[in-house]
């Protein structure tokens, strides 16, 4: 279609849909009813189940681990499809030949970036494991975490490019550490199989309401949950910046 | 039922696995590893399916069993209907994983890792008795099937379609939120027979017709039902074929499987009353893409692509089967899917094996050239011929039973039109097979753009041409086999037709997975197919399938009557993801206005 | 009052496929679909609330005091790990189509036709 | 807190449409992380915390990363051809 044809069959038919829309949600209820059932059961029992205080949490892990199960594993795979969509193809390794890529070095950083990163990044990870283990009990958790833990790495990565970061062994051990993890939160889930009656279900003590170790299995989810996250991310950032910083053309 | 679990569970551990150690793991074990997992899950699922048999398995994660009617965790709501898909999807599993094995080419235990996360996906996504869990493993089928169509990230067409395939399915993903919001909203409630029980109190709103209309079109989406389905011709055209077995053979079935599953547990009963509409709507939808389907394989010169429309055609007949409403319909559409999915899977298998040896699958440069393949031309003919209907494939039992469905709902019309579709596609299959592998009439007009340059061609996979190893051909010859005992296996068509009617039974799903009384359970009347008359049909389905096949051959180009609206359909195709978009919101549009305007 | 929120939900989906068919550009795409997948988690986080109450997070607050619904969130929080996750992969298909096509404009790209 | 919440929706409504109407790629990323930023203040009016840090993690920072990333990954496909021709 042209472009004009194109924009106006979506006008025409999102006009449609905002009606539609509209209708529908015309039909919600306001922000004074009570809660949905499933939502008031959970809220009322989920602290005296669990003794984790944060609920949300508690859905996440507990309640409704298997959602968090597929999540992680779309992680797990946007982390696997980045390799495999970002590799070096044959035909562009052919093209650039063996000496240019050599000549392909990655540029040289300034002390002062170098020291931001040693000093940011045990910072960052120090907050990033705080986030991962206080999930049960404040906001945060191995998502969010997991992010913070990321986001370290890559500062020492980028600071750290004067090193010849071997292409290999650090890319390898990131995929260990982000199948571990994604592994990790599964088998926490056959362990409710083994140790107790269904799949997910906690079957560790869950202590009491307050304490780092509240809520069972939720904290050990959520260091799977954290060290997966961190290490697809870590991937998919590595992935990307290794396609702008190593292709540095210094050759030309 | 902890097997259900564990075939979730398996298949992402050995994914994790896979990747996690693949530096110590040689390829072989990779290999090894792929295959074992994949068999693991099509036994747990098999012994499953087997468990189903008498009655609807419900399984509470983490033993968060509902309490006074109300759920609080995810159910696991097994049937035999989704047990048998999930079996479906592990046995295509196993044989595309078995068809890759001397397949190689850069990267491979991820594919075989991704191929796991793949069918977990599929097994979830059958299993759940969740809305939003649904969601979840809809969304983890999509991410990981789109990531395996772009793996050959070095030739242009797969990462077009693998594009294309994204953005399209992830509006419909938006689509579907969107509508558990409204849900939600309504009824606070996510699991699919609590939902149900809420709705069934008032005759459906807008908000309730509205949120059906939009998780359907985003179901329909995934269903690659007209005007949603241009992208599965893009992604299915150009992905490997092991990834095709999995996504023509199951994937977008599913799509038509959540429908019924979703209106069944949760909807019917709000729509009490409008059934007649809906059934119009959702059989005129399938009867467009049906036919629009056919003509489109009709004028295709690219085997895959040809076969992606032969695929989109046939999900038509099964959501015109499915949009009857009826357990006869139901289950014909059921037992044609799985039928249809095998003979479509050694199909892309015949294909892949052309692929292999001559490294592109146009029609015109290939003319004559498939003589060399013995085995491949003679499995590929018998296929062609089980796709349109030739008995006692499970396609024609299965169609057998659609058109009883569809005579017995007032809808005797649909049976010529499912004769008249099934002769297209067979002939698009007959006229391609015979210029390929027989040589027969004029060379295809002028090759396709898709991997017919220089350029793009390629061969999957580093095999020296020439070979067809045994693990190209044992899944091609087993699949059919397994097309041929979805039609002859003692009972099945009386045995779907009784799970059916347990799958339409609002109440009583309501009552297996939150606990209540039931009534009595309905008694599925034998379907006593095929009658003589099927014979007739099926009969002129292959004549007809031949004739069109003979007369196309003969000349280059279409008819004259026939090049203008084909080439305005083909134009319409235009590979562009803001067409498709625009088109998607346009049949969302249309749809979700049907509903809220006939079934409130 | 909910209507204000219910239509920056509608309006973020609408607005963000506007921008996705008609996009010049495969990354603004990208990004054009996040904003209509925001419109989702918007509508959840919506339907979730309620006035007067508190997050579901009982570390300070008394147990009995009410709170906002704890599911949509948790619910939300996979929806936005979906988005990352397809985005991040949508962006690398779009590095590989400047490489392979040359281009990264939708309207230029268009092997598959017919 | 209700006027907070106009408040942010009234951002995210004004942003969200700034996002798709910027057409230039890299104004866009940064408008797309002041959308990402209006949300987390919108969800944290929501009471939702939990969300709000998610939205920040990936709406303010990883996603506009990715997109920055790529798009200088662009540029440099660009200028590679450049030099070449």
């Amino acid at each position: 279609m042209s472009p004009a044809a194109r924009s106006g069959l979506f006008l025409v038919s999102a006009a449609g849909l905002a009606v539609l829309l509209g209708l529908a949600l015309g039909g919600l209820p306001g922000f004074d009813g009570p809660l949905g059932d499933t939502a008031k059961l959970i809220a009322t029992h989920a602290v005296a189940q669990r003794k984790a205080s944060n609920v949300v949490i508690d859905v996440a892990f507990d309640y409704r681990a298997l959602d968090t199960l597929g999540e992680e594993f779309m992680v797990f795979v946007a982390a696997v499809g980045a390799v495999v969509l970002l590799r070096t193809t044959r035909d562009e390794r052919d093209e650039a030949g063996s000496a240019e890529l050599e000549a392909r070095r990655p540029p040289e950083t300034s002390d002062l970036l170098r020291l931001l990163g040693t000093v940011l990044a045990p910072l960052t990870v120090v907050l990033g494991v705080y986030v991962v283990s206080h999930g049960q009990l404040s906001p945060g958790g191995g998502f969010q975490g997991g992010v913070v833990v990321a986001a370290a790495v890559v500062v020492v990565y980028v600071a750290g490019q004067h090193v010849a970061v071997p292409r290999g062994g650090p890319i390898e051990l990131t995929e260990v550490v982000e199948s571990a993890g994604a592994a990790g939160f599964a088998i926490v889930g056959v362990g409710g199989l083994i140790f107790a009656a269904a799949f997910f279900e906690n079957f560790i003590d869950p202590g009491s309401q307050g304490s780092l170790l509240s809520g069972g299995t939720i904290p050990l989810a959520n260091v799977a949950v954290g060290l997966e996250v961190a290490g697809a991310l870590v991937l998919v950032l590595v992935e990307l910046l290794d396609q702008v910083i190593f292709r540095r053309g210094g050759g030309k | 039922m902890d097997l259900a679990a564990l075939a979730i569970a398996v298949p992402l551990l050995a994914a994790a696995g896979l990747v996690g150690l693949r530096p110590l793991l040689p390829r072989w074990g990779a290999q090894v590893l792929g295959v074992a997992a994949a068999a693991a899950v099509a036994v747990l699922c098999s012994i499953v399916l087997v468990r189903a048999r008498d009655e609807t398995l419900v399984y509470w994660l983490g033993g968060w069993r509902p309490r006074g009617g109300v759920a609080i965790g995810i159910g696991f709501e097994i049937d035999q209907f989704g047990a048998g898909a999930a079996v479906l999807a592990a046995l295509l599993a196993v044989g595309a994983v078995v068809f890759s094995l001397r397949y190689v080419g850069e990267t491979d235990d991820l594919f075989e890792a991704l191929m796991l996360v793949f069918l977990a996906g599929m097994v979830g996504f059958s299993f759940s008795g969740d809305l939003f869990t649904l969601f979840v493993f809809f969304e983890l089928t999509l991410i990981s099937a789109f990531v395996l169509c772009g793996y050959q990230i070095e030739r242009r067409a797969p990462l077009e379609g693998s594009l294309n395939f994204a953005v399209v399915n992830s509006v419909g993903g938006f689509l579907f939120l969107f509508g558990i919001g409204l849900v939600y909203g309504r009824t606070g409630a996510l699991n699919l027979a609590q939902i149900g029980r809420v709705l069934d109190g008032e005759p459906a709103d807008a908000l309730v017709a509205v949120a059906f209309g939009l998780i359907v079109c985003a179901l329909l989406i995934k269903a690659a039902i007209v005007p949603f389905h241009f992208w599965l011709a893009d992604a299915y055209a150009v992905a490997r074929t092991p990834v095709c077995i999995l996504l023509a053979g199951v994937m977008s079935e599913l799509g038509l499987y959540a429908v019924g599953r979703i209106y069944w547990s949760a909807f019917s009963g709000a729509f009490t009353g409008a059934e007649g509409e809906l059934r119009a709507i959702l059989v005129a939808a399938g009867v467009v893409t049906a036919v629009l389907g056919a003509l489109m394989a009709l004028a295709q010169t690219h085997l895959k692509r040809l076969l992606a429309f032969v695929t989109v055609s046939y999900l038509g007949l099964m959501l015109a089967g499915v949009g009857l409403l009826t357990a006869e319909g139901l289950a014909g559409a059921a037992l044609f899917a799985v039928g249809d999915g095998f003979l479509k899977a050694a199909l892309f298998v015949g294909v892949g094996v052309v692929q292999h040896r001559f490294g592109h699958v146009d029609v015109g440069p290939l003319h004559g050239r498939g003589r060399a393949l013995t085995v491949t031309a003679v499995l590929f003919a018998v296929s062609s011929f089980a796709v349109a209907s030739l008995p006692p494939f499970g396609s024609f039992l299965g169609k057998t039973l659609l058109e009883h469905g569809a005579t017995s709902a007032g809808y005797g019309w649909l049976v010529p039109v499912f004769v008249g579709v099934s002769a297209l596609c067979g002939a698009a299959l007959l006229r391609a097979w015979a210029r390929v592998f027989a040589g027969l009439g004029e060379p295809a007009e002028e090759p396709r753009t898709i991997e017919s340059s220089g350029e793009e061609a390629g061969r999957e996979g580093d095999e020296p041409p020439g070979r067809r190893p045994w693990t190209m051909l044992l899944p091609l010859a087993a699949f059919i086999v397994a097309g041929l005992a979805a039609g002859v296996w003692p009972g099945l068509a009386d045995g779907t037709v009784a799970a059916a009617e347990r799958f339409v039974d609002h109440r009583s799903y309501a009552v297996s997975a939150l606990g209540g009384s039931a009534g009595p359970p309905r008694a599925a009347i034998p379907s006593g197919v095929p009658h003589w008359y099927d014979w007739l049909y099926s009969a002129i389905s292959l004549g007809g399938a031949v004739l069109v096949a003979w007369v196309t051959l003969q000349g280059r180009r279409p008819a004259r009557p026939l090049r203008r609206p084909l080439s305005v359909l083909r134009a319409a195709h235009s590979g562009h993801p803001g067409d498709y978009v625009a088109f998607v919101v346009a049949g969302t549009a249309i749809l979700g206005g049907l509903f809220t305007l006939l079934l409130t | 009052m909910s209507a204000p929120a219910l239509v920056v939900a509608a309006w973020l989906l609408l607005i963000g496929l506007y921008g996705v068919v008609t996009s010049r550009h495969l990354v603004h795409l990208i990004v054009c679909l996040s904003v209509a997948q925001a419109s989702t988690y918007v509508l959840l986080l919506a339907v979730g609330f309620r006035e007067g109450a508190k997050a579901p997070i009982f570390g300070d607050i008394p147990a009995s005091s009410p709170v906002v619904d704890p599911v949509v969130q948790a619910l939300t929080l996979t929806d936005i790990v979906v988005q990352a996750s397809v985005s991040a992969l949508l962006l690398a298909l779009a590095i590989q189509a400047r490489k392979r096509f040359g281009t990264v404009d939708p309207n230029r790209i268009g092997e598959l036709r017919g | 807190m209700i006027e907070l919440q106009y408040a942010a929706l009234a951002l995210v409504a004004v942003s969200g449409t700034a996002v798709v109407l910027t057409y230039e790629p890299r104004r866009q990323v940064i408008t797309s992380g002041v959308f990402g930023t209006g949300l987390a203040i919108l969800f944290l009016a929501f009471q939702a915390p939990d969300v709000a840090l998610s939205q920040v993690a990936v709406g303010s920072v990883a996603l506009p990363a990715f997109a920055l990333l790529t798009l200088a990954k662009i540029a440099r496909v660009d200028r590679d051809e450049e030099e070449r021709d």
